[in-house]
């Protein structure tokens, strides 16, 4: 009987390895993967390359792992933020370096990696210095930037409610880069709220399905935490 | 409104009446986001916020804060009947397919063949970000921006060509300031629409631009 | 206030034109918006290119369009059924054009031409006839051929529920091309079987966003015809 | 098993022994489809259907047909517990992506270095189709073949270089047959496993390929 339920965060990042290419999911604060991100500090590899929205914020989660120098590189679209001054230092030094994408492609590049896609033509940054270097084309009139699937070795996302066979459905905006990520890395770990018997997810209403995803960890209802009182 | 120029609230509020009833709208972070106190009670306006929703209601209240529905200056939001989710990859699917009808960005300068500079100083110690601006200036059939024609210094920010790096190219179709609307495009900018006792050649003086006169037009 | 909902399947194709590029969902018959080709096949239009899975069964629905001269030129992936007589004849007989395409790659550019991507390296159809004079590119190791968005003036879809901004859910695989047809093309008519009250349908749980859809015709509950009779 | 060769349901009953327990796998239509019928009951196996569903059934029996839960062959079927359902686009990204485990497909020949000919014979007053073939030839981490090696005329369907127009190039993986089972790829074809008494000489003068014998070596 299949089952992706791995009994802790630290077990289903095991076998992450130092260098491994790594999305963390999340728009902000929403849809981040905390836990996930807290054992991936706790298991110590570094060299990592990390896909993400965004550098992190104040002193915990991924900006802590910036902190703790595990990252050696961030493609992400938005990594200045008012309360980013881990990255913002580490970046001044030198000693993080920034792939630095528009938000679309970024969705696009990491769709395209699940996708099979090997290049696609985008009109967002032709023009821009974001697109210096790289092959443009005129298709019908519009000029378009080719740009090329991002892979990663792990994903690390945060879903709402999951079946033994991984598949899971989100929250409200907190669904964000989740389906996309999980298509695109050669392991995908899912934290989420609460594993439910088999059956009990509509099947018209999954919307990652479980082939995308290699193990879920159970972390407890939100609802429980003090941020979610208004909607309890 | 004040003699010849307006408030940024006033730019809002003459900018809202633009947006069509029906219309699927996406407003920017920061100054844009003044657009939706304004919207004609008797229309119905679709926003969309591109970390992934449609249909999204007023900035939550204390008491309805909701840690996972957020708009894309992550402030809390609320949810309005017919909303529905979508993830990200989607959402920039939706924009840059040109399904929104309208998009309401802030810039640091505009250039009048409608290029856009509104992610970067290009300052040499900034730190970059651009998030969705690349995507949000390409995001739908029209480009609007709301700003002050000119800096503090009085410096126009309708130029001939930007000297900030810019978003994107040819991609805005109308802007609203302070002291008047304008449309560009290829042929250059023209003044649509005169706040107070603005006159053209004020504007022109200004901008240092041939500003054609289209105010006669209807919008 | 915004309502889509149109009042007969006639009303909302008055105003489509001959030579138009008209998308028909449906794999097979399920999520054949039946009542819209009917629609279109008495609303007269003709020298119309048809973007669809199939080229119609039997003598209904599409076939009959197929078999009333009105189709110029069809773009599909499995023409040739058991039952597709009246296109293989008019085929046959040189009097309809054929652009096949694989199943895979006639799904990805209608999705292109709803993503706004201009262009994109897919690897089916490569060293085939299928992609001969395309133009092709080796990627990190893998070969590709460049294919092109797909648009639409008109997209006809099936769907299950509606509301009147337009959302729509589907019902089990008679979801197929529906989603991404319906963001291709300049106006999109979706049968459905019933038009709920706003907020009736969960947000978590939309499928085509309104954005995406123009008119929606009320068909009746499919449950009520005999196909259905087992699952009533 | 008479002698020799082994019929299509042996085929598929063999085939069926080689998928792993919680694979994610499509069955091409027509002979492929024979091999539901015969995995193992201890594992679990998730079948996929291109027109969009993961955990596809058995086919539906009278009193339980619904029109709208069809397979890709256009078969009633039905959805087991954990089952999910999307669009077309999503169901290809899926496969062209590389994430299902198995595909298995029939075929007219199949060459030694793993070219696939399934979707035409090319004869000349053919109406062509493709369906989702060269999608399923690529379309998981191991495509399997499962035929007849030979036609009724005696000539080998596993051959040097196809004759008939190809689906895809160095794509199949394993080739199950009546008479024996091969690996394929750049190297050429090896027999891993022999039916009855089949003997590699046999094969050899029956394909005219210099087929390696790896039936020593564990699959």
């Amino acid at each position: 009987m299949i089952s992706k339920t791995t009994a802790s965060a630290a077990d289903a990042l095991a076998d992450l390895p130092d260098g491994a290419t790594v999305m963390i999911g999340g728009f902000g604060l929403a849809g981040q993967p905390v836990q996930l991100i807290d054992a991936l500090l706790e298991h110590g590899a570094t060299d990592l390359t990390v896909v993400s929205n965004n550098a992190g914020n104040g002193d915990t989660g991924l900006a802590a792992l910036i902190g703790a120098k595990r990252v050696k590189k961030i493609i992400c679209s938005f990594p200045r933020q008012v309360d980013s001054y881990i990255f913002d230092g580490l970046y001044r030094a030198g000693e993080i370096e920034l792939e630095l994408v528009p938000q679309g492609n970024l969705a696009e590049r990491i769709r395209a990696a699940g996708a099979g896609i090997g290049g696609f033509f985008t009109p967002t940054g032709f023009g821009t210095s974001l697109a210096e270097g790289k092959e443009t084309r005129t298709i019908d009139g519009r000029d378009y930037v080719l740009e090329h699937p991002i892979f990663a070795d792990f994903a690390l996302i945060s879903a709402y409610r999951a079946d033994r066979l991984g598949n899971l459905t989100y929250r409200k905006t907190s669904r964000n880069f989740g389906p996309i990520m999980a298509s695109a890395a050669g392991t995908t770990v899912a934290q989420v709220d609460r594993i439910v018997e088999l059956g009990e997810l509509d099947p018209e209403a999954v919307v990652t399905p479980g082939i995308f995803v290699d193990r879920v960890v159970e972390t407890g209802d939100r609802f429980e935490r003090e941020e979610w009182a208004d909607v309890r | 409104m004040s003699g010849s120029s307006w408030s940024r609230a006033e730019i809002a509020e003459r900018l809202a009446q633009d947006i069509p009833d029906g219309a699927y709208m996406n407003l920017g972070i920061g100054l844009p986001t003044l657009v939706s106190n304004y919207l004609p009670s008797d229309r119905e306006i679709i926003l969309h916020t591109e970390n992934g929703m449609l249909g999204m209601g007023p900035e939550a209240q204390p008491g309805e804060i909701d840690p996972d529905l957020i708009n894309a200056g992550k402030i809390p939001v609320t949810e309005l009947p017919g909303a529905s989710y979508f993830h990200h990859g989607d959402s920039f699917a939706m924009m840059r397919g040109g399904h929104l009808d309208v998009c309401v960005l802030g810039a640091f300068q505009v250039s009048q063949s409608g290029d856009l500079a509104n992610w970067s100083t290009g300052a040499p110690d900034s730190i970059p970000a651009v998030g969705g601006a690349m995507d949000l200036a390409l995001g739908a059939k029209s480009v609007y921006v709301m700003m002050e024609l000119a800096t503090k210094n009085g410096v126009s920010k309708l130029v001939d060509q930007c000297t900030y790096p810019v978003t994107g190219l040819g991609c805005v179709d109308r802007l609203y300031t302070d002291r008047a609307i304008f449309s560009l495009g290829a042929e250059g900018a023209a003044v649509i629409e005169l706040v107070g006792e603005t006159t053209i050649d004020e504007l022109r003086e200004l901008t240092g631009l041939d500003l054609a006169d289209n105010t006669g037009e209807p919008a």
